[in-house]
């Protein structure tokens, strides 16, 4: 078990490590920030003068160097746009961000679990088709529309939520419907396809003859059974939420990190796009390690294993 | 006629570690099997019973070269196999030595046709199709198919029918020897008659050597001239069949086939006792935590296999005792040394 | 069980009889998969033949016919059945065009994607040790970057086009197929037949293309479907960041996302590629459970 | 034991169960009429396919959902298929148990073996606090070691014979009026097997239950049934008191299932195996099912329906033969 | 204004990326400092100049020294009076090489001294003469307060600044919102609003959802085709104003591999063959102002009637001469578009364009770079000989136009894919007047001779929208693309 913890985290580590390098390279390959954070009047000198503070004109290698080491020591530099430590930008923006990817994983797994599991329990029935619709639908629009829609429909039309913004518990209602739409859709997808192998199994039957209540047989044991799929397929999901929430951020004007990243890469503003993209995957790996952790204490195999 | 191989395994013992649980302890490690010893005769069969989880499957398993020993040699027709071989060894091995698994259903591809999987082995020797289809064609019909159906997909087939084709696989490049895991234990007890009739004969025809795994010991009778019996990973007992299995001296051993052979009533013949548990074997004999005639020095001392009376071997301090019927039944010996 | 049961195979085979199409052996797609199979069909012809289709260049505006409504409101003209654009371009003919794209999308990159991360896939899950422990890092390392940042960096990198879309959709996608097949590879080299194989001298390449490639293959199917829709919103949503396909390259993707700002005066510009993708991705979904089940040979129990 | 003052816990009539399309049915059990009283240990054996587990789920309801029935099923009098499922589900457990084919899987593999003995103990209204020693004492009557230590263990670190015995243990603490146990043993080596056929005569010996044991090694139902019924195609072919089946089985299917199992004569072990195949129930013709793989087959055999002969007390087969095989 | 003003809401798109005057690097920082900074001059709300921080200031005539005299009532933030001092300081802190402000050049480095006469007055004297010194103080020279800089430092002015415009600075969140407060001692421009929150909203659909719910009072940056929606709702107006925004379509005549944009002809015929009034139409729905020369009206020198009109379309023509050239119409001209986001309806005025240019015979193949690459191909170093056309947009901040076209035209400027000796010598002189007047009229041929030159596909000026509720009461400043809120009015 210690074991296993430890290994799983050298593993994070070395994804780490291989993300950094990702991460560098795919900013590098952006190109030069210098016309973007320097006006267009300033001189060639000026110019010139932000490469050498930023380290910019050193080479690959011994910048990645730097990267690596000050990374390590929780040092991303200083955002080329607003010359404030990037790391700084990247931890206002991480709150919103988790707060919605929670909310919406939240309402995903209330709509999604028992969707899934009425829909399993009664194969083949209107719910089971209703599933398979709304997993469908779900998967195949854009968030943006869904997004664009619901703030016609639940802000303007029937002014019931604000239409966008970042701060009450209101405004998470409108994001946290767009994004949870999508994952639950999955969810729902997911659960059924489980919760039905789950059904057909030996102890399912088992307990059904012995005489068990079909509601403990279906939500305490074919469900908890189910779950281990599930939760794994959560933590990556909750990743795609982490960083694939920018459109829905863009939509919603929601303060986050996906807005971050996606500026931070518009703009060359390497430390900020490095911090952030670091801070998502680590915040993505800690949830997957947090999931294999349940996942262990859900199934008391993995604990021997 | 092909001539049998000769099997000759010498002190095999086979451990597995297991995932660590502790940071701060060495690893677990189980012995599966240990100082087990053997020769197998040209055109023979030896049977190997024991209890669940004895490590007649990982003996097996080391004698298809799928596990490698820790420590203990093996030899095919006098060559070692187990050290460093050239690829043309590996080859002559792999052309010598086929098995046949319990479970016919995963044994088979299930998206390969069944004349496909048949041909494989022969396939990957290089052998040109024309060739391959007609030895296919030829092996459906020695183990009793058909060639006609030789174009199915395996779930198109029964249970025995896929046993049927695992075998026509195995035999397909004239192996000398077989190594048979239970082969028919998945299967129904009439179409297990066949496949064993069928097993019998192609031994007769070929002069197949086999290794045959079972628990049924009626069946290893049937197929077997030697017989082993293995416990906790030791072989406690091996001899001719019509001698172990008639008259087994090895306390373990009389208790199986007194139950086995059904000749005594429900419950006569229950073994009590704890189990033994992999990852702390009992010292000395380890079957003293069940066995009636256990005492003192079996638990001690670790009991090596002597030939007694009319030539089968056995692992026991007190063999001659019980069979003169002079221990005393004390019962079994637990804790530990 | 299995030899016992009706096996989907033998039960079309029964019901052959009463089946007029000629669909290939023991394909019998239903009512539903028909519709969808037709669709896809229809989808693909006008992506082969795309442009000669469409009534109009999809590219020329027309500027005395700016934003016409579809033909049935009022305002409509027949001339324009699915009403034009902001540019006075065709929507039908863009819709038309626009196939092209989205299958290139779709079909090459989970084609290709798949092909990747498949083959690290084997690799991994097959090798074992050094080379698994690379890749499975590898792997993470691309499951926790947000695609749709890397797909960003890459855009603003290399540029727009379709062939960089591309390049950007396979570079994000490969990784599930990779953890996929290789947890399936792991669970499959370990069972009898590959035993079997190894023991008769089969060479490493053979065993994974015969015995390991063709049991992973239908949840390889299963995701390689479900990565045809999300290419195509993957698309979309570039275009809506504004990196998406650009003109003169017509996709369904760039017209929804330059839709959405004529939502309140010009629905259809928006909802109707937005149909076209819902369309698509459904049927794709159908007619891919339909081809799970076909290349089963087990049949659909 | 007198058998004929008993009254019947279970009686079917007339039979069937089918799967698969309406058009193309598979008629995995048909024609079924049988008697079980308490406190009788009936055997049914049969080869893979035959129908065994088919029959047993039918007679207690736990039939899939696809399956259509046909015939007449009464537990303790009363009709159980015109009975709403909500009173089954309620007599399941209570008055009828069973033990499933597969030990390996029929566990809950995320819960303790105490959890899941305490949960079958608590729907039967064993009070809280008597619950945990129940459980324990349940698994001591398998013959379970260490019980204390066990309820606290997972399926997964349990070996096959003691998840069996765990299942046992788990139907039989409501002293069940019908055990319906299938194949109970197959997974087990000859020791253990012992152990648990031991239990169900214990059970029976107990608490009068009538005890099913499906098998299909004739073995097992010799040492320990009174009553066998042999199936094929999903037919009872043969059913008569132990005893006279095996000393004399009458319909040659009967004859030929006895005789593939390996036996001693002399030095030699010899075994007949049964030739050809079991047909495909989907294809079955007018005619007796085992016609093709018969050695007395007649020619009538193949055209018209087997028909049944009692050949004395509660003995009789299915079978255009005069007084079964001679 | 009695009793208490009402909080003004307002959603804009792009956020200022410093609130250091000092650094001030591009057009969204103008958000934030158009409201709360200002210089010693300014411009009203129809774009002339007048005085801002100071009363009034005299050029000498060898237009070297200017005589300022400062407002007495002038107040920073803090309540510190501005003072000769702050002049002094603001300079001195603007050329400061620890700033490094980016900037410097525009218009401070040409300064030799800023002498303190009294409190209330400076002498400012120049290196060269510039006329357009005055234009450029509003935005190239922020006025900072010296004394509370000494105490505070550099680091926590940037963080938190003290600046003497309408409105107070509250608190900026990045990619959420920018908070001020109005005022109250301004010297004259005292707002009717008590703050103003600026959402940062990036999606212009949402920008418009939150301005229909009622939830802004104000949404800036408006495209042209979201106008006429907006004008349909019953609770929203639309407000527009031009700009000195010039859009057109570069053209790479100095340095393409497709020698014949070196030559004028070519250069007019493919602005004949553009039908701007149609792209005007429909494209920019009519928010734009067709320019003739490259600027936009109110640029110094630039006035209807001064200058030639826009090109008039004739696709006829427009070939006659391209064959006349001996135009190579086999060779496709290769134009990068800009993507959507950064000016109005960049791509689709490519498509366009690339449409029209098609209908007089010449191919074009379309790429499409995101801002970023974009600007990096526009203002490389080196400038890329594959690249023929390309999206052009420069700013001009006021009407002094100087920075902008020297930039663009000049030989070796930052922008420019242009040369010819004949205009890069005028373009040297172009600050060297001490008369506006004279250099009114040597601008007005300059603008001639560009219009003819054709070194772009000269379009328009763009027009700003602001969609607003009606119970905003508001002309917005004319050409800034930024909104100078210190005249809005909000009934309640
Ligand atoms: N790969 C392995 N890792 C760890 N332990 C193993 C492994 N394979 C076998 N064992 C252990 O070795 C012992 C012998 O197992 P083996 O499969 O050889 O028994 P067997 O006699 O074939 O049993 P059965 O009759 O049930 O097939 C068991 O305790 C088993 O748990
Ligand atoms: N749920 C089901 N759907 C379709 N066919 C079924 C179903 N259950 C059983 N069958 C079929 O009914 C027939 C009888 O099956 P059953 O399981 O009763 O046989 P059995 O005698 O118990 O065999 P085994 O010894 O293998 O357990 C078989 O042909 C089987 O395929
Ligand atoms: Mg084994
Ligand atoms: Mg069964």
């Amino acid at each position: 078990m210690l074991l296993f913890m430890l290994k799983r985290l050298g593993q994070t580590l070395l994804t780490l490590l291989v993300l950094t390098f990702i991460i560098f390279t795919l900013a590098r390959m952006t190109g030069d920030p210098t016309p973007l954070v320097m006006p267009s009047e300033a001189t060639d000198e000026d110019r010139q003068f932000f490469r050498e503070q930023y380290g910019l004109d050193r080479n690959l290698a011994a910048q990645y160097v730097i990267f690596l080491n000050n990374a390590a020591h929780g040092d991303f530099g200083v955002s080329f746009r607003f010359r404030t430590p990037a790391f700084d930008i990247v931890r206002e923006a991480v709150g919103p961000t988790l707060s919605l990817a929670g909310s919406a994983m939240l309402l995903a797994i209330l709509i999604g679990v028992p969707l899934g599991c009425a829909a399993a329990v009664r194969r083949g029935g209107r719910l089971d088709q209703f599933t398979s619709l709304f997993a469908s639908l779900g998967q195949a629009t854009p968030t943006f529309w869904v997004g664009l829609m619901l703030i016609v429909l639940l802000a303007i039309d029937f002014p019931i939520f604000p239409s966008s913004g970042y701060g009450t518990l209101a405004h998470y209602a409108l994001p946290t419907l767009t994004l949870g739409f999508y994952a639950s859709s999955s969810i729902a997808r997911l659960t059924r396809a489980n919760m039905v192998e789950t059904l057909k199994s030996d102890f399912v039957y088992m307990e059904r003859v012995l005489g068990l209540s079909g509601w403990s047989i279906v939500l305490k044991h074919a469900l908890r059974n189910a779950s281990l799929p599930i939760v794994t397929y959560l933590g990556l999901q909750f990743g795609l939420l982490l960083g694939g929430a920018v459109v829905t951020e863009r939509v919603f004007a929601w303060p986050g990190i996906g807005q971050t990243i996606v500026d931070a890469i518009l703009y060359r503003d390497y430390p900020v796009a490095q911090a952030a993209i670091l801070t998502t995957a680590i915040l993505f790996l800690t949830v997957n390690l947090a999931v294999d952790l349940i996942v262990m204490a859900l199934d008391p195999r993995m604990r021997d294993a | 006629m092909t001539e049998g191989a000769t099997i000759t395994a010498t002190g095999l013992r086979k451990e597995f570690t297991l995932s660590q649980r502790s940071l701060f302890r060495k690893p677990p490690r189980v012995v599966a099997v240990d100082d087990v010893s053997f020769t197998v005769a040209p055109g023979t069969t030896l049977g190997l019973v024991g209890e669940s989880g004895s490590g007649k499957t990982t003996v097996a398993r080391m004698l298809l070269k799928l596990e490698t020993p820790t420590s203990g040699s093996l030899t095919l027709n006098g060559h070692d196999v187990l050290g460093s071989q050239t690829p043309e060894q590996a080859r002559t091995f792999r052309r010598t030595v086929q098995a046949v698994f319990q479970d016919p259903y995963s044994a088979l591809s299930p998206r390969l046709r069944a004349d496909r999987i048949v041909g494989e082995p022969l396939e990957a020797q290089g052998v040109e199709h024309a060739a391959i289809d007609a030895r296919v064609a030829e092996l459906f019909d020695q183990v009793g198919l058909g060639r006609e159906v030789r174009h199915r997909y395996p779930h198109e087939f029964s249970g025995g029918q896929r046993q049927r084709i695992a075998i026509a696989r195995a035999l397909s490049t004239n192996p000398k020897m077989l190594v048979l895991d239970e082969p028919v234990s998945a299967l129904d007890v009439s179409v297990r008659a066949q496949i064993l009739a069928l097993l019998r004969s192609m031994q007769e025809r070929l002069g197949l050597t086999y290794v045959f795994i079972g628990h049924d010991l009626a069946i290893v009778r049937y197929l077997s001239s030697m017989v082993g019996v293995m416990y906790f990973g030791r072989m406690v007992e091996i001899g001719a069949a019509s001698d172990v299995l008639r008259q087994p001296l090895h306390p373990y051993s009389r208790r199986l086939v007194a139950v086995a052979s059904g000749a005594t009533r429900l419950g006569d013949h229950r073994i009590t006792g704890d189990l033994p548990s992999p990852l702390k074997p009992p010292s000395g004999c380890t079957f003293r935590t069940r066995c009636v005639y256990a005492d003192e020095r079996c638990r001690a001392e670790i009991p090596r296999l002597r030939v007694v009376g009319s030539g089968q071997q056995v692992a026991c301090h007190h063999v001659e005792a019980i069979r003169d019927g002079v221990k005393p039944e004390t019962g079994p010996l637990g804790g530990d040394a | 069980m299995s030899n016992l049961t009706l096996s989907g195979r033998e039960r079309w085979h029964r019901m052959s009889r009463r089946v007029r199409f000629p669909w290939p052996q023991g394909f019998r797609p239903g009512f539903g998969g028909s519709l969808a199979l037709l669709f896809c069909a229809v989808m693909i012809l006008a992506a082969v033949a795309g442009p000669a289709l469409a009534p109009f260049d999809a590219n020329e505006s027309d500027f005395a016919a700016i934003m016409l409504p579809p033909a049935w409101l009022t305002d409509g003209l027949w001339e324009h059945p699915l009403g034009t654009d902001q540019l006075g371009r065709d929507v039908l003919s863009r819709l038309i065009v626009g196939t092209q794209i989205a299958m290139i999308v779709a079909i090459a990159t989970s084609v290709v994607a798949g092909v990747i991360g498949v083959t690290l896939g084997l690799i991994a899950g097959y090798l074992g040790g050094w080379a698994d422990a690379v890749i499975s890092r590898i792997v993470d390392a691309f499951l926790a970057l947000p695609f749709i940042l890397m797909a960003l960096a890459f855009i603003s990198a290399l540029g727009t086009g379709v062939g960089n879309i591309l390049l950007v959709l396979i570079m994000t996608n490969w990784a599930p197929y990779a953890r996929l097949v290789r947890s399936e590879v792991v669970s499959i080299k370990r069972r009898d037949f590959v035993v079997l194989a190894q023991m008769a001298g089969v060479s490493r390449t053979r065993i994974i293309l015969r015995h390991i490639l063709p049991n992973a293959a239908n949840s390889i199917l299963v995701l390689a479907v479900l990565d045809v829709g999300r290419a195509v919103i993957l698309e979309s949503s570039l275009s809506f960041l504004g990196l998406g396909i650009q003109p003169p390259d017509v996709s369904w993707g760039l017209m929804l996302a330059d839709g959405r700002a004529y939502i309140s005066i010009a629905w259809w510009l928006t909802v109707l590629p937005g149909i076209a993708i819902v369309a698509t991705v459904l049927s794709f979904n159908a007619v891919g459970e339909k081809l799970r089940v076909w290349f089963d040979p087990r049949g659909n129990l | 034991m007198n058998p004929i003052v008993e009254v019947p816990i279970v009686e079917v009539q007339d039979f069937g169960v089918a799967f698969g399309l309406k058009d193309r049915p598979l008629h995995a059990v048909r024609g079924v009429n049988l008697t079980v009283r308490p406190g009788e240990i009936i055997g049914i054996a049969g080869e893979s396919g035959s129908g065994k587990s088919t029959l047993c789920t039918g007679l207690i309801r736990a039939l899939a959902p696809t399956a259509r029935v046909s015939g007449r099923v009464c537990f303790d009098g009363r009709s159980l298929y015109d009975l709403p499922m909500r009173e089954v589900a309620a007599m399941h457990g209570r008055d009828i148990a069973m033990v499933l084919q597969n030990p390996m899987t029929s566990l809950d593999p995320l819960f303790t073996i105490g959890n899941q003995v305490r949960e079958v103990l608590k729907r039967r209204g064993v009070p809280g606090a008597q619950v945990r020693e129940q459980a324990i004492a349940a698994l001591k009557r398998v013959h379970i070691t260490a019980p204390e230590m066990r309820v606290g263990q997972f399926p997964h670190q349990l070996s096959g014979g003691m998840r069996q015995r765990v299942l046992i243990a788990m139907a039989t603490s409501a002293s069940p009026r019908l055990l319906v146990a299938d194949e109970p043993t197959s997974a087990l080596d000859a020791t253990i097997q012992d152990e648990i056929l031991l239990l169900f005569r214990e059970l029976r010996d107990r608490t009068n239950a009538a005890v099913l044991i499906v098998t299909h090694e004739l073995e097992v139902i010799r040492r320990v049934c009174d009553r066998v019924l042999v199936m094929y195609a999903g037919r009872i072919v043969e059913q008569g008191p132990v005893s006279t089946v095996f000393a004399a089985p009458q319909h040659p299917y009967t004859r030929a299932l006895l005789a593939s199992t390996p036996r001693i004569e002399g030095t030699e072990v010899v075994l007949t195996p049964i030739p050809g195949q079991v047909p495909d129930l989907r294809t079955l013709g007018p005619g007796c099912a085992f016609a093709d793989r018969c050695p007395h087959v007649v020619d009538p055999c193949r055209q018209f329906k087997p028909e049944f002969r009692d050949l004395g007390p509660d003995h009789r087969i299915l079978c255009r033969l005069e007084g079964g095989v001679q | 204004a009695q009793g208490r003003k009402p909080p003004l809401t307002m959603a804009i798109g792009i956020e200022p990326l410093t609130l250091d005057a000092g650094r001030v690097s591009g057009g969204a920082d103008y958000m934030f400092f158009g409201n709360v900074f200002e210089g010693i001059y300014s411009h009203d709300i129809d774009g002339k100049l007048v005085p801002g921080l100071a009363e009034k200031a005299t050029v000498s005539a060898d237009g070297l020294t200017y005589d300022v005299t400062l407002r007495a009532n002038a107040k920073f933030h803090n309540g510190d009076p501005v003072t000769a001092e702050d002049i002094r300081f603001s300079w001195e802190r603007g050329v400061d090489p620890k700033i490094r402000n980016p900037r410097a050049n525009v218009i401070l480095n040409n300064i030799t001294d800023v002498e303190i006469v009294d409190p209330l007055h400076v002498k400012i004297k120049l290196k060269k003469p510039d006329a357009s010194f005055l234009d450029n103080s509003d935005q190239y020279w922020y006025i900072v307060p010296k004394t509370y800089i000494a105490q505070v430092g550099d680091e926590e002015f940037a963080r938190k600044p003290v600046g003497t415009g309408p409105f107070k600075f509250v608190e900026f969140k990045v990619r959420s919102h920018l908070k001020l407060e109005g005022f109250e001692q301004h010297w004259g421009r005292v707002p009717a609003v008590s703050e103003v929150t600026m959402k940062i909203v990036p999606e212009e659909q949402t920008r418009l959802a939150q301005l229909q719910t009622g939830e802004v009072d104000i949404a800036a940056g408006i495209t042209p085709v979201i106008a006429p929606t907006l004008k349909r709702l019953a609770s929203v107006k639309i407000a527009s104003v031009p700009t000195f925004e010039n859009i057109a379509i570069g053209i790479n005549a100095a340095y393409s591999s497709n020698p014949d944009l070196k030559k004028p002809e070519v250069r007019q015929a493919l602005n004949l063959a553009v039908d701007r009034e149609a792209l005007l139409k429909t494209v920019m729905l009519g928010y734009a102002t067709l320019s003739g020369p490259p600027c936009a009206q109110g640029v110094e020198g630039c006035t209807k009637g001064n200058v030639p009109g826009p090109y008039a379309y004739d696709p006829k023509k427009a070939r006659e001469m391209l064959k006349a050239a001996n135009f190579d119409f086999s060779k496709p001209l290769r134009y990068v578009a800009l993507a959507p986001g950064r000016a109005p309806q960049s791509k689709e005025i490519g498509e366009a364009v690339a449409g029209m240019l098609s209908k007089v015979g010449i191919k074009s193949e379309m790429s499409v770079l995101d801002y970023g690459a974009w600007l990096a191909m526009y203002g490389a170093k080196v400038k890329d000989p594959n690249v023929d056309l390309f999206f052009s947009t420069l700013t001009d901040y006021n009407p002094d136009p100087s920075g902008r076209i020297t930039r663009l035209f000049r030989t070796g400027g930052v922008f420019s894919w242009f040369n010819d000796p004949a205009i890069d010598e005028k373009l040297d002189r172009i600050n060297n007047f001490v008369s506006v007047d004279e250099r009114r009229a040597f601008l007005n041929g300059l603008w001639t001779d560009l219009h003819t030159q054709a070194p772009q596909i000269i379009l328009w000026s763009t027009t700003t929208i602001y969609g607003m509720s009606k119970k905003i009461d508001w002309e917005p400043s004319h050409n800034v693309s930024w909104p100078l809120l210190w005249n809005v009015k909000k009934t309640v």
